[in-house]
């Protein structure tokens, strides 16, 4: 097809590194004549948003898009729909009511959900955790505080919650309120969630220098850090994302939509989030010792199985 | 020579000469704006014209609110926390309280107004700088507003609040003429009314202007006051343009801020202000940065050559300014000069 | 080291403020520059000392052609100056002021010691009570300007420029200082010596350059050759007008303000004093009696602790100086005129029109320039003041110029009782004239004046009493006579009170 | 003035030295904290905080140079990002042995401060916009060099260098109490330092002087650009990986400190000590917020109050030692 895809995400983060490979492969296996990775110059909503209105006037016919903030992209999204210009939410979701054709990503909620009860469970079901979340006014934030808790509160009682920590993700910030905490209540807490990138490394790397294998982390996301962590033993687990697969099955199907040949079914088995309706699950899986080494292969599987199978399951095609 | 009534309006320097600086900056706007539309035709397609003139508005109030307060010589490092609570307190009234449209906007202003003023007060009567205060108080405003809210999004606005956010009037945002309009209120306020001359008087030098009978205090609460009732209004002008209200608005606004009045010619010490400067110096940046977006400079570059056009702007528009100084003085005697220098 | 100015030239938007100027500056001589304000004087010294590029003509020292680029140049060259506008950083101390273009060091490492030691040297030349370890900010004006000269006279320089060095000290750091000239000039220094104190001149000049509207009126003519009637004709074009108070006949019968055993937050102790509708009414004192403290406590920018004030009959409590000029049409002009009168950077039309804008803003509060220039614009003609335009900023006028500006500004205000804080340090003679008719004038019209300066002839043209203020406290009152002679007596008898006859009181009697 | 310091008692001399009501604040907030937390006063915790204190000083001190002499450093962060990601890729990439890689580092922090410097003087602009035009192209080159990711493979000995303590005293905290012990002799006994606080002081009295204003005002700009490296040095050993996001939250803080601390905006006025003695009171409060358990909602909130709560400690301190 002729069509000009964009993948964008929030801003430059190394989460979305593996989306500009995911975007050549597509663009090659599927036979799309462009699907470019595209950075705002900062993570900030409205640099993304103008680098969105930007495209849109050099000629690109679909987007994928990383919310910089869950709600706010919506209004973008309305415009480039109005504009015919199919757009889909990658890694995160948007917020409904969203022009958004369907949301490809983590379910944020189930995530750290997920994250959390593989934690209890490496802590013997019982002790007291620490939350590590990100920027408190990002809504999913308030969504993974949410479901930290929903876990917790399933183990009636056996595990308590210490604390939120928010606003750890900026490096510097993580480093010092995560250490903070490892020196105020290092010999209280057992087990520490992060749902956030740069906390699950700082704390990883923490833990590492403090020589702890007794409290328990269970991060997100699959830097070099933490599987290093994992390996030797600091760190229990992290839930692996799929940002290639998000990548890649994103464009293909963007491509599909954009040509018109393909419309998003309304009664497709979506999954229901709390953010949204059109939800589907690109993969979330927990990296421990025993899948460390070959994590990569199954994420692969999954990718495949969701590209194959997606047509039938989600879309109308003439 | 003495003054003399005739010679006065002779002698005064002309519109054309004071206006010189902003003439400077409009030149390099056209000069940025030539060079964009022929390299990047897609930078004058009405969509782009319309993003443009959206996020402009946006930037230009914002710059104007802390124009204002750098007119007294100080500082408001609290203007994007006065902006979130004015954003979630319409969010509230509009989608949990069910006021109209109007009542919670009106009532969201008063509060960034109020916001303002308490920096204002405190400052005045504390005597403490105006940047610690604000520093202190934005956190304050920050913090009780995600105590209040619980950093909820307020998404069910009534829909009115996204059309007009949508609104086109030709290829240009309404919101740009609530700009614009702000601008002009603020020309009257410093160049007709006595309250703005104050304010700047004040700012140049509060000894002076204090001994002159100048409430100097209560001119520096006044433009808090008013530097909080624009962040309030930068901050309904994203609800409108977002169509919700988001406790993440007005963290990114600080150097924007500043960036645009300075560039216009504000003075950072107090004292001078120019209106018509902020606007072209937000248009400057807003200019810059859509068009190398258009123009698809790499990704990840794109920050260091938005750093180097603006480098270049500046200095473009300073050798400008020194080159016409310099025209000026030599019309009057340049031959003598000429034989002054060799010699 | 022999100075040559030849053909020097300068401009400024709107003002050529030098054209053509030649003369000479030989070693061992003092040779005085005199002007008008804004004749160009402090202009040529700005040249002479690297920090002004002259656009014609050049310097030449010792008959060799120089280019400063920068002050440093000058002062590498042999060049030291006391500017005309304060130059001290605020946060260092008095002796690291003075020391500040070489300070002594050990290894590298500033020797504060020494630089103390050092500059307690060149202070005790004129001062020894000043403490080199103080901060400057906590210096009074006064003391601010010796400690200029004492840092100027650091640099140990063959040329010494100074710019009005006795504006604002008093007689006896003046003779202090012209007895360290008297000794420079033995040395076979140069020294270059501008004041608009024509005594001064004539007591230690041995030539006289005049400048007149940028140009050269008189160059080096041997001060035996001149007289006082000379200079001034030189200066001004034509004849000395000299202020004609003409029978002042006061009607006491109306007291406008009156202070009743007054204590101030400064210190003030037991301040009685009644001011006449009409009334001139002087304060004198030396340096630091508390004369500007005490106006600062009347019009509410100090407080008065206890006693009363009444104005027009009523006590008051002044709050701030906003209430004191629109509620009791009371002001006053400040002594230090750039930090506290005017606002430098913004237009004489501005600077004006500040007091009175909430006046003459429509009744949609509204005020145009063109209300602002009906207003001003008279002014700013009645005193002559010298500039291109009204839209001039005020910080690139000459001194004097500034001085009329920051008059012009009260006489705008219209308010009822004036307190004037030295009106013309700095002032040309036929600007001081100007000034001196104005506040005859003013008070004429019904305006009461409460005057403070610290140049006894202008207090004894002007004033009709006199009070004497002693540290913090009045020592007398005297009527008026309008006799020089025993009028100073009188005065420093007051305030030499119980102790022996002080150089001070000498130096002002020769005066 | 001279009267007051000769026969006073050592209470008022303490509150008329500038950062006494720091001190006083810091001392309410340890004795609050050790009572409030048993953990508060254990080596680790002490380690941890005397470790967050390293990197936040020596940004302070970059901008406090530049305070000093009336400008701003708007570049710190974006030009300790530059650094970090250089020292980074230089020890990752090029396998550059440590100190050449710092050396290189500094060096390439002093020429972004010199460029700032030059390009302030030379062209008359506000060093205000020449130091925002510059930041963003100094995070411009960091991401276009790294494309946000970090350098993850550093020499073991450097990383070390970050985490290793003797008791409670971390490794890293060596170079800013060095760097604090010269800045302070340097402002206040060597001739450049004196020049420099001369020049902001009052920049046209040190021009007469024969002070040269702009070479003095090129030299704080190089000195605030070479400190920005060492920072950024130090973050990267101390967070074991060369982040391009290290620097893009020194901002604020930056300022905060040295004004906190007493520095003018208008320049000349700056203090060492009370710089440090800032930094110390805010690591301690956000210590204390971790420490204290406080609600995520509350934590700006407390923050704002405190900082407000010094500074008032402070005005209250200036006013007892005028009266007195
Ligand atoms: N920086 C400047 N910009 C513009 N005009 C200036 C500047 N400096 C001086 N002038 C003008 O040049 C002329 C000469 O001023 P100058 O200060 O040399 O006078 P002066 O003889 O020293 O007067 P005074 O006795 O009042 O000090 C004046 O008309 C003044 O307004
Ligand atoms: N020798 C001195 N040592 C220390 N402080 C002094 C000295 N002389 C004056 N001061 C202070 O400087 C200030 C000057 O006082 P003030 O200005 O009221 O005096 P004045 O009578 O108006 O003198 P003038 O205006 O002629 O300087 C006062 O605060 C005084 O305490
Ligand atoms: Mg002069
Ligand atoms: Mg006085």
């Amino acid at each position: 097809s002729d069509n000009k895809i964009a993948l964008i995400p929030g801003g430059p983060h190394p989460y979305f590194a593996p989306w500009e490979q995911a975007g050549k492969d597509a663009a090659k296996d599927f036979g799309i004549a462009a699907v470019d990775f595209k950075v705002p110059a900062e993570w900030k909503l409205n640099l993304q948003t103008e680098l969105v209105e930007s495209l849109v006037t050099q000629g690109y016919t679909a987007f994928g898009i990383f919310p910089g903030d869950a709600v706010g992209i919506n209004q973008t999204v309305e415009e480039l729909t109005a504009n015919n210009i199919p757009a889909a939410a990658l890694a995160g979701c948007a917020q409904d009511p969203t022009k958004m054709s369907f949301c490809l990503g983590t379910d944020v909620f189930n995530s750290a959900y997920l994250g959390t009860q593989a934690l209890i469970k490496a802590m013997g079901g019982k002790g007291k955790i620490v939350h590590l979340a990100g920027l408190l006014v990002d809504p999913n934030t308030k969504l993974r505080m949410d479901a930290v808790e929903k876990a917790v509160k399933e183990t009636n009682g056996a595990v308590t919650i210490v604390q939120h920590i928010t606003d750890t993700d900026a490096q510097e910030a993580a480093d010092q309120k995560i250490n903070a905490l490892l020196g105020a209540q290092k010999d209280e807490i057992d087990g520490m969630v992060s749902t956030a990138y740069i906390p699950s490394v700082v704390a990883a790397k923490s833990l590492r220098n403090l020589g702890d294998k007794r409290i328990k982390l269970v991060g997100i996301d699959d830097d070099q850090i933490v599987l290093d962590g994992i390996k030797d033993g600091f760190v229990a687990g992290t839930m692996a994302q799929n940002p290639y697969g998000q990548g890649y099955v994103g464009a293909y199907v963007l491509d599909l939509i954009a040509s018109g040949t393909c419309t998003v079914k309304a009664d497709a088995p979506w999954i229901k989030t709390p953010q949204t309706e059109h939800f589907i699950d690109s993969g979330t899986l927990l990296i421990s010792n025993d899948n460390v080494g070959t994590y990569k292969d199954d994420l692969k599987k999954i990718t495949g199985e969701i590209q194959s199978t997606f047509k039938d399951k989600y879309l109308t095609c003439k | 020579m003495t003054l003399a009534v005739s010679s006065d309006s002779r002698a005064r320097p002309s519109w054309l000469a004071e206006q010189s600086n902003l003439i400077g900056l409009a030149a390099i706007i056209v000069l940025f704006w030539v060079l964009f539309t022929s390299l990047a035709p897609g930078f004058v397609s009405s969509f782009n014209l319309f993003a443009l003139s959206r996020s402009l508005a946006v930037d230009v109030v914002i710059g104007f609110s802390t124009m204002v307060v750098l007119a007294t010589g100080g500082m408001n490092l609290a203007i994007g926390s006065i902006g979130v609570c004015a954003v979630m307190a319409s969010g509230y009234m509009m989608q949990t309280l069910g006021l109209p449209i109007p009542v919670a906007m009106a009532l969201a202003l008063l509060l960034g107004a109020f916001l303002g003023w308490l920096n204002g007060f405190v400052i005045v009567r504390s005597g403490v700088n105006s940047f610690i205060i604000t520093l202190a108080s934005a956190s304050l405003f920050l913090g009780a507003m995600l105590i209040l809210s619980k950093a909820q999004t307020f998404n069910a606005l009534p829909p009115e609040i996204a059309a007009f956010g949508r609104m086109r009037w030709k290829f240009i945002s309404p919101l740009l003429f609530i700009a614009l309009g702000l601008g002009a209120a603020l020309v009257v306020l410093f160049r007709f009314t006595a309250l703005g001359r104050e304010i700047l008087a004040a700012g140049a030098n509060a000894r002076a202007a204090e001994l002159s009978g100048v409430p100097v205090g209560r001119a520096i609460i006044i433009a808090h006051t008013l530097s909080g009732a624009l962040a309030a209004s930068a901050g309904l002008m994203l609800v409108i343009r977002l169509g919700a209200a988001m406790p993440s608005i007005g963290q990114d606004w600080l150097l924007p801020s500043f960036l645009a009045p300075v560039l216009g010619g504000t003075l950072l010490a107090g004292g001078y202000v120019s209106v018509v400067g902020t606007i072209l110096g937000a248009f400057l940046v807003t200019t810059i940065r859509s068009g190398l977006l258009v123009m698809q400079v790499g990704n990840f570059w794109l920050q260091l050559f938005l750093g180097l056009i603006l480098l270049a702007a500046v200095m473009l528009d300073r050798y400008r300014g020194i080159y016409a100084e310099r025209r000026s003085l030599g019309r009057k005697d340049a031959g003598r000069r000429a034989s002054g220098k060799s010699a | 080291m022999r100075l040559t100015i030849e053909g020097i030239g300068k401009d400024f938007p709107g003002v050529t403020a030098l054209d053509e100027v030649s003369f000479e500056i030989l070693p061992g001589e003092t040779h005085a520059l005199m002007g008008e304000n804004g004749a160009g004087k402090s202009t040529l010294i700005k040249i002479i000392t690297g920090l002004y590029r002259p656009d014609r003509g050049r310097l030449l020292v010792d008959g060799k052609p120089v280019d400063f680029t920068s002050p440093r140049d000058a002062i590498a060259a042999g060049i030291s100056a006391v500017h005309q506008e304060r130059n001290l950083i605020p946060r260092f101390t008095v002796g690291e002021n003075i020391m500040i273009e070489r300070p002594p060091t050990r290894n590298g490492v500033i020797d504060f010691e020494r630089v103390h030691a050092e500059a307690r040297k060149f202070l005790d030349m004129i001062d020894p009570s000043i403490d080199t370890r103080t901060e400057v900010r906590h210096l009074s004006v006064a003391q601010m300007q010796i400690v200029e000269i004492a840092k100027a006279l650091s640099l140990e320089a063959q040329v010494l420029l100074l710019d009005e060095p006795t504006a604002s000290i008093t007689g006896h750091e003046a003779e202090a200082l012209f007895a360290v000239v008297r000794r420079l000039r033995a040395e076979g220094k140069a020294i270059v010596f501008v004041s608009h104190k024509l005594e001064e001149v004539m007591a230690i000049s041995d030539r006289v350059t005049v400048l007149r509207d940028g140009r050269v009126a008189a160059a080096g003519e041997p001060i035996a050759s001149m007289n006082r009637g000379k200079i001034v004709s030189a200066m001004i074009g034509r004849e000395e007008r000299v202020a004609e108070m003409g029978a002042r006949d006061v009607d006491r019968s109306k007291v406008v303000m009156e202070a009743k055993d007054v204590t101030t937050s400064f210190g003030h102790r037991g301040v009685s004093f009644r001011l006449h509708k009409g009334e001139i009414l002087g304060l004198y004192g030396l340096v630091g009696a508390g004369r500007t403290e005490l106006a600062r406590a009347l019009i509410g920018d100090g407080k008065v602790v206890s006693g009363e004030l009444r104005l027009n009959g009523q006590p008051v409590t002044i709050p701030d100086v906003p209430t004191a000029i629109r509620r009791h049409r009371l002001g006053y002009i400040s002594e230090d005129r750039k930090a506290e009168g005017l606002i430098l950077a913004h237009p004489i039309r501005s600077n004006v029109a500040i007091t009175v804008w909430r006046r003459i803003a429509s009744a949609l509060g509204l005020i145009t320039r063109s209300n602002e220039r009906r207003l001003v614009h008279p002014l700013v003609e009645k005193l002559e003041v010298k500039t291109p335009s009204i839209e001039q900023a005020v910080g690139k006028l000459s001194g004097g110029n500034q001085q009329k500006v920051s008059i012009a500004k009260w006489l705008a205000a219209g308010v009822e009782i004036l307190i004037i804080d030295e009106p013309t340090v700095g002032i040309d003679i036929k600007t001081k004239t100007a000034i001196h008719e104005l506040i005859g004038e003013i008070t004429r019209e019904g305006l009461s004046v409460l005057l403070i300066s610290s140049d006894m002839p202008e207090m004894i043209t002007l004033a009709d009493r006199i009070l004497v203020m002693r540290d913090f406290t009045l020592a007398g009152t005297i009527e008026n006579s309008h006799r020089y002679e025993p009028m100073s007596r009188e005065i420093m008898g007051f305030i030499h009170a119980g102790e022996e006859t002080s150089p001070v009181a000498a130096g002002a009697a020769r005066a | 003035m001279s009267t007051m310091t000769r026969n006073t008692t050592f209470g008022q001399r303490f509150l008329a030295n500038e950062w006494s009501a720091l001190a006083i604040a810091i001392a309410i907030g340890l004795v609050t904290l050790a009572v409030l937390s048993p953990a508060f006063l254990t080596e680790f915790n002490l380690y941890v905080m005397l470790r967050s204190f390293c990197v936040v000083l020596i940004v302070a001190f970059a901008q406090m140079l530049t305070l000093a002499v009336g400008q701003m450093n708007l570049s710190v962060g974006a030009l300790g990002g530059l650094v970090a990601i250089a020292v980074g890729g230089m020890m990752e990439k090029w396998g550059f042995p440590v100190p050449v890689a710092i050396l290189c580092g500094l060096a390439i922090g002093a020429a972004g401060g010199l460029i700032n410097g030059l390009l302030t003087v030379r062209t008359g602009i506000n060093g205000f916009i020449i130091t925002l035009a510059t930041a963003s192209a100094f995070t411009g080159i960091n991401l276009g060099i790294t494309e946000s990711i970090p350098f993850y493979n550093l020499p073991a000995s450097f990383v070390a260098f970050g985490t290793e303590r003797f008791y409670a005293l971390p490794y890293l905290l060596l170079p800013p109490v060095l760097i604090a012990i010269a800045l302070a002799f340097f402002l206040a006994r060597t001739v450049p330092g004196r020049q420099l606080l001369a020049v902001g002081g009052n920049p046209q009295a040190a021009e007469l002087s024969g002070i040269p204003r702009d070479r003095v005002i090129v030299m704080a700009h190089t000195l605030s650009g070479l400190l920005a490296g060492a920072a950024a040095i130090l973050a990267v050993a101390q967070l074991g990986s060369a982040q391009p996001t290290i620097g893009a939250d020194w901002l604020l803080m930056s300022f905060a400190a040295p004004i906190i601390g007493g520095a003018a905006l208008t320049g000349g006025h700056i203090s060492v000590a009370a710089t440090a003695l800032a930094v110390v009171l805010i690591v301690i409060i956000q210590n204390g917020m971790v420490l204290a358990k406080v609600d995520p909602y509350w934590v700006q909130f407390l923050l704002g109050a405190l900082i407000l709560a010094a500074v008032g400690l402070n005005r209250l301190r200036a006013v007892r030692a005028g009266g007195a």
